[in-house]
């Protein structure tokens, strides 16, 4: 399995959309291209699974090298292992299901799909790279086509939205490149290699500074409490593909980081911080919760869920233990294809009835019986209910959670368990009151689904319900590389 | 050994029809689900019930002691070294009768549908959500894992919601569903947390390990629950309080009942099914999965699952006194019974005849199935002919409806506890067994049992008797064959399910109970129970002014019970005002001015500096020169005298 | 005191009297003939440094070639006899304090060095010897910048046409 | 009167250099700033020459500077005067307070 194929598929779709002619032309070569990053993922995921079972326990697998600048020593350096397979299969999953959702996108079409190849470019390198300042490159390929999707495609207060998030998330990125310096110029070796990094001691004093700098820069990716701010304004004014791919891809980039990353090369330093990444998280939780049972627009609704779901990754990552960080993976994938699916829902809600106000419409269940079922499901998924993913990952973060004795992080566990019934009540007003209920007048003659928002739906409701019904495989597939954090914890 | 598969069909086999009907139903079996909903279902009883002969007659008893058999376990999600969730099925006197109970009652659920729901739009829809429910509910008695049981608990409370929400569009439907959802939510969360707690001492989520863990006393895991504590109260006590909140919530307990009687909004089957006979068991189920560690290890958890199955059991007693929704009154009454089945298990002790309450309560559970769902499915056939759940819109329906009414009196007679019906045995035990162990507990429920004989009778007569009712409208019979067979076969259940020797088969540890019987015991709550018949019987009987006078001379109290006591108020209270006025606006509030505010500060606070040193940019060369110039003076002199 | 070192002072005085009243002047005709004395005084420097191909050459480009650029172009933009216009007072203080205080660092910072002169021996700088380095193209030899500043020469050239160059009215 | 030296041709230069800064400041006329650049170029020339003919003698490198830097003078007048009877015919004023058009 060669990895660079990962980055070279998506460049090939965005240059052959660039190339043909007309819009039809365009969304089938975006279609095929989704398509083969999608199969591609999933021979990566056997690939990944034949060279486990035969034995080959290296950390990383099927590394490439190449020097990119030798004398900073930064080297193209690619790698997978389980975490990283499970983000590429979720990268894949959505992109193909936001290609499926934009068909009717009539402004600019071209332009559209190339920036929505180009992110998720930007998502599959991010997530394969095993060297920092690569890994920093793709970070900022895959923000700024956000800023393009949602200023020109966008709804609403989108100039605001865009500048907002742009400026917030480049802010981060920022953060992070400072904390990439320092540990690049402070480390023995000069290097930007991520598996030579945690090979190595970094001084506890560089980590006291490091460590939060490059968090909080990935946290505001991931919605880290105070800095989530953009999550419901960027969400609600984005074109419904771009809300998929900012929920579903951008968000879950910061979690990787705080992972791979921050953490994992600088695990005293996270001890250090744990408190505070668990006070600002349950935090993130509560509070997201809170506000979006208040909130009256269905994107809204589902920007601010995102917030609080986000919130258990880095619950899962502050906790730091193999079964919370295990959790927070899960919870990363499992998210990351509900909070799509939910603003695919809401964009197809929306192109038929035109609003998004949850108070403007109600029983339309009657009338779109596939899209509401959908929501429905989605709903579910988002409040936990097991058999879909939500269920799985939360739970594992609380057991993981629970591992520590000490009361701290007991009452943080507690408190953060009590955001499933918040959850269940924002998200039951808002299903019920768009789905059940007398039929709003004039709504009589809305159609469902067509088939390829049809499509869309069942590829990522299939992911929900794998992981929700099976979720031994993405466990074993996550676990080990969590374990590898873990030991180099204890260490 | 069980042949796993087998045992594995069972629930597998309603999933199979749920998404069978659910994904295929609205093209291709419109008119067919029905049956085929059925049928499945009729070879998951048939199973069942070789499953349930064969556990107790033939396998299942080794040196005179039932067996927990695992003949099935599959780990579903590793957390860390023996801490892992397993897909099992546990075979144990309990999990074996409850099988027989689900499959039975869905059974007579899913036929009596046949009738009653027939030629309803989403007739489909119907069918695949109580396939849903179905397997939930197995899932749920045959679970290995205590977070299995949590999963299929979180399965039995989406698919009773989505029940309860069954006609959408009916507003009041809608509320009820979410009602029902959150308040079991929030129970449940306790128990999401008892189980953290229980885990984490045992180290384990496996029940059969786990209840070996935390029941001795040498164990390191039952001295560390033991000695972690809590405002003055173990790790432990509060693990097993925790449990029981999340079996409360289910089973409506007081003061997490409120969902239950607004929960009648779905349709009477579904009640019946969901709403009477199983679901709402399963928080008593709970308790009796997790007994040996609670009346070993804590009998102060015990003891709390004794007093508010008891308080739960009066209140609802003396409200469903007053109500006149028949089927809020029947609603009532389960909770009251529940609360029967719950201080039956908190007087319990593990073991031999001080375990009498615990065969008690399984025994009652067994027989409330029956004739509670009989009640609310004969319910259901008045309903169907009145169109009406209003008590004042009936009366003398005798004549019109023989079978239900016949039906409907053998249900009310077991409910009552008049002998020889079912009720008369289950509850006889239980009131044994809390007098030998619960005095207070023992007087609470004997006035509950007058109480209920009272309110049953008042319904019975005011739907049978009282005035003649003006039935408008074409006279349709009783609903056909699938309307009656249930009825008729629930009343003999519920006429004879009372002579089965229960201790025979289920008791606390396995081993075989004589329960004997003193019929000097039972005068006082069959008296009471004759007693407050006939005070139905004469207030009732025949239209009147007593009720009214009666009620007139009670005020207070009657207003008080007719409202429920006002639960209902408190609760809105606190959601409405506390939670959305005092937490979630300031959170919306806060986020959108402060938070946001300073991010939006900071943009401003960029562009007013900005606006500030825009000056420095002005277009004039000479400006820039002088700048250029006093800088490099100031470089120099830096570099020259400061930075040697 | 020789008459060689009277001819120093006097050529100083005649550059920098003449260069302060070329920046101070408010005839803009008056203030280009400042300059140029103050160039040729400067050639004059030179002369006396004994440079007499920099002097010719400063002579030949400043005084005979920029100044009269210097001239026409203020023939080409301004009426004769108007007085330039006075700049703000605060805006004279500070630039003369500021140039004062610049001049103060350096002229402290050259006080303050001690100079080493090469003990090598001298070379004449000759016209021949110039031109042999300015077109050798060996260790030290001048031709490829020579080469450069003729681009450049014709670049500007070019660039002086276009730019002033009449432009097409935008519209009609 | 000293004999002239090293430190004398380096005080005229660095004279010349700020009477040329202080006319390019005060001046509002873009001619006469481009003289005052010449000042400041003509300074530096002759600190050149000055270097190479007290401490240097044995290079000629401060000469051929020198002359490159006479001969880019003579370039960069021709292309500002260029520019600024462009900007005249534009503005109709070479004033420099008028030409702010850069600004922001």
């Amino acid at each position: 399995m060669n990895l660079s194929l990962l980055i070279l598929l998506p460049l090939l779709t965005a240059v052959a959309v660039l190339l043909v002619r007309n819009a039809k032309q365009v969304k089938v070569a975006a279609l095929a291209g989704a398509t083969a990053q999608f199969v591609l993922a999933f021979v990566l995921l056997f690939a990944y699974y034949k060279e486990r079972a035969t034995g080959n326990a290296a950390q990383m697998l099927f590394e490439q090298r190449y020097n990119w600048f030798p004398s900073w020593h930064i080297s193209f350096h690619l790698g997978v292992d389980g975490i990283s397979v499970a983000m590429i299969l979720l990268t894949a999953f959505v992109v193909i299901a936001g290609v499926l959702v934009s068909w009717n996108v009539t402004k600019m079409t071209k332009e559209f799909y190339f920036l929505l190849i180009l992110l998720s470019l930007g998502a599959y390198g991010f997530f394969i790279s095993l060297d920092l300042f690569i890994l920093f490159f793709f970070l900022e390929i895959a923000v700024i086509p956000k800023y393009l999707l949602i200023g020109i495609w966008g709804s609403g207060k989108k100039e605001y939205a865009a500048n907002k998030l742009a400026l917030m998330l480049m802010g981060g990125s920022a953060l992070v490149l400072v904390g990439l310096l320092g540990v690049y110029f402070s480390n023995s070796a000069q290097s930007f290699d991520l598996l030579q990094l945690s090979q190595l001691n970094i001084p506890i004093q560089t980590q006291m500074i490091c460590f939060p700098l490059l968090f909080v820069g990935f946290g505001v990716f991931t919605a880290l409490f105070p800095l989530h701010t953009w999550v419901p304004d960027g969400h609600s004014s984005a074109p419904t593909a771009g809300s998929m791919f900012l929920a579903g891809i951008s968000m879950k980039l910061g979690g990787y980081g705080c992972l791979r990353v921050a953490t994992y090369i600088m695990p005293e330093g996270a001890k250090e911080y744990a408190t505070i990444i668990i006070v600002l998280s349950v935090i993130a939780i509560l509070y997201g919760a809170f506000a979006t049972m208040m909130q009256k627009d269905l994107k809204y609704i589902n920007a601010y869920s995102s917030v609080s779901h986000c919130g258990f990754v880095l619950l899962g990552i502050g906790m730091l233990t193999k079964t919370s960080m295990t959790g927070a993976v899960m919870q990363m994938v499992s998210h990351g294809l509900m909070t799509a699916l939910f603003f695919a829902v809401i964009g197809m809600i929306y192109e038929r009835t035109h609003t998004r106000q949850v108070s403007e419409m109600s029983g339309l269940l009657k009338r779109m019986p596939f899209i509401i079922t959908v929501l429905f499901i989605v709903g579910l998924c988002s409040l936990g209910l097991p058999g879909l993913s939500g269920f799985v990952a939360e739970m594992t973060v609380f057991m993981g959670s629970w591992q520590h004795p000490d009361a701290f992080r007991r009452v943080a566990t507690i408190l953060a368990c009590l955001s499933i019934v918040v959850t269940a009540v924002y998200i039951l007003r808002a299903v019920t009151k768009t789905a059940m209920g007398p039929l709003t007048a004039g709504f009589e003659e809305l159609k469902d689904a067509t088939w390829n928002e049809k499509l869309a739906a069942l590829i990522l409701i299939a992911g929900i319900i794998a992981i929700g019904v099976a979720p031994f495989w993405l466990n074993d597939l996550v676990s080990p590389g969590a374990e590898v954090i873990m030991q180099k914890l204890s260490r | 050994m069980p042949n796993a598969t087998y045992i594995a069909l069972i629930p597998l086999l309603p999933l199979a029809g749920f998404l069978m009907l659910g994904i295929f139903g609205r093209k291709y079996f419109k008119n067919t689900s029905g049956i085929i909903g059925t049928t499945l279902l009729l070879v998951s009883t048939v199973l069942a019930l070789y499953t349930a002969y064969g556990y107790f007659f033939e396998y299942g008893k080794v040196d005179g002691i039932y067996q927990k058999l695992v003949p099935l376990k599959y780990t579903w999600l590793q957390f860390s070294e023996g801490v892992s969730i397993d897909m099992g099925i546990i075979l144990d006197p309990i999990s074996a009768m409850m099988l027989v109970v689900v499959t039975f009652i869905s059974l007579m659920v899913h036929i009596y549908s046949l009738g009653y729901m027939k030629g309803d739009e989403r007739f489909p829809v119907y069918y695949a959500f109580l396939g849903l429910f179905t397997f939930s509910m197995l899932g749920l008695v045959v679970s290995s894992n205590i977070f299995q049981i949590y999963i299929f608990w979180e399965l039995v409370g989406v698919s009773s919601f989505l029940l309860i929400g069954y006609y959408y569009d009916k507003p009041s439907a809608v509320a009820a569903c979410k009602k029902a959802f959150i308040v079991t939510r929030f129970a449940d969360v306790g128990f999401l947390i008892g189980i953290l707690i229980l885990s984490f001492h045992s180290g384990t989520l496996d029940f059969n390990t786990l209840i070996a863990t935390l029941t001795s006393p040498e164990t390191a895991g039952y001295k560390s629950a033991a000695a972690a504590s809590f405002i003055g109260v173990s790790a432990l006590t509060w693990g097993l309080a925790l449990v029981f909140i999340g079996g409360a919530g289910k089973s409506a307990m007081f003061p997490l009942h409120i969902w239950l009687p607004d929960a009648m909004e779905g349709p009477t089957p579904v009640s019946a099914l969901i709403h009477a006979a199983t679901m709402v068991v399963a928080g008593v189920f709970l308790v009796a999965r997790l007994f040996p560690v609670f009346a070993i290890s804590s009998p102060n958890a015990l003891s709390l699952v004794g007093y508010v199955g008891a308080i739960s059991a009066l209140i609802a007693a003396l409200i469903a006194c007053t109500q006149t929704d028949i089927k809020r009154v029947l609603a009532y009454s389960t909770m009251s019974q529940i609360g029967y089945m719950m201080f039956a298990l908190g007087v319990s002790k593990y073991g031999g005849e001080d375990g009498l309450g615990f065969t008690a309560s399984m025994f009652h559970l067994f027989t409330h199935a029956m004739f509670k769902a009989l009640l609310f499915l004969g319910a259901g056939a008045v309903i169907h002919y009145i169109h009406s759940n209003e008590m004042k819109d009936m009366g003398g329906l005798r004549k019109y409806l023989p079978i239900t009414h016949i039906t409907f009196l053998i249900a009310c007679l077991a409910i009552a506890g008049v002998p020889p019906f079912a009720g008369f045995f289950s509850k006889e035990e239980i009131l044994l067994a809390a007098y030998e162990h619960n005095p207070t507990i023992y007087w609470i429920a004997l006035i509950t049992s007058g109480l209920t004989a009272f309110y049953m009778f008042r319904l019975y007569f005011n739907i049978f008797w009282n005035k003649e009712a003006h039935v408008h409208g074409e006279h349709k019979g009783e609903g056909g064959f699938a309307m009656m067979m249930p009825l008729v076969l629930l009343a003999v259940g519920a006429a004879v399910a009372g002579f089965i020797p229960f201790g025979h088969f289920v008791s606390s540890d396995g081993k075989r109970l004589e329960t004997a019987f003193h019929l000097q015991f039972s005068i006082a709550p069959v008296a009471l129970g004759l007693a407050g018949i006939f005070i139905a019987m004469w207030m009732y009987k025949t239209e009147n002014n007593k009720p009214d006078k009666f009620a007139a001379s009670l005020s207070g109290l009657y207003k008080a019970t007719y409202h429920k006591f006002y639960i209902d108020e408190i609760y809105t209270f606190i959601t409405k005002k506390i939670i959305f006025n005092l937490i979630g606006r300031p959170a919306a509030w806060i986020d959108k001015n402060i938070v946001d505010g300073l991010v939006n500060a900071t943009g401003n606070g960029t562009k007013d500096i900005s606006e500030i040193i825009k000056g420095f940019q002005s277009g004039k060369v000479q400006q820039y020169a002088i700048y250029f110039l006093v800088s490099v003076i100031g470089l120099a002199l830096l570099f020259i005298y400061w930075w040697k | 005191m020789s008459g060689s070192t009277v001819i120093f002072y006097l050529l100083a005085a005649l550059t920098l009297v003449s260069a302060l009243l070329a920046v101070t002047t408010r005839m803009i005709f008056r203030a280009a003939i400042y300059l140029l004395f103050s160039l040729i005084g400067i050639a004059g420097i030179y002369f006396w440094l004994q440079y007499e191909f920099i002097a010719a050459v400063q002579i030949v480009v400043y005084v005979g070639g920029i100044v009269v650029l210097i001239i026409f172009s203020i023939f080409l933009t301004q009426q004769a006899g108007e007085q330039l216009s006075k700049q703000k007072l605060g805006r004279q203080l500070f630039a003369a304090l500021a140039a004062f205080c610049g001049l103060a660092l350096v002229m402290l910072q050259l006080a303050q060095h001690a100079f080493v002169e090469t003990g090598n021996k001298a070379i004449e700088p000759t016209v021949a010897n110039i031109g042999n380095q300015m077109l050798g193209v060996d260790e030290g030899g001048y031709s490829l910048p020579f080469e450069v500043v003729s681009m450049l020469l014709l670049a500007a050239l070019i660039g002086c046409i276009v730019i002033a160059l009449k432009s097409k009215p935008e519209t009609e | 009167m000293i004999e002239p030296g090293l430190y004398h041709m380096l005080f005229i230069s660095t004279t010349l250099f700020f009477i040329g800064v202080y006319g390019f400041f005060t001046r509002r006329n873009l001619v006469t700033m481009l003289m005052s650049v010449e000042l400041i170029l003509n300074s530096v020339n002759l600190n050149f020459i000055a270097f190479n003919k007290y401490l240097w003698y044995d290079k000629m490198d401060g000469l051929f500077f020198t002359i490159f830097i006479i001969a880019i003078a003579a370039a960069e007048a021709a292309v500002a005067i260029a520019i600024i009877i462009n900007l005249y015919r534009s503005h109709k004023s070479i004033d420099v307070e008028n030409a702010e058009d850069l600004k922001y």
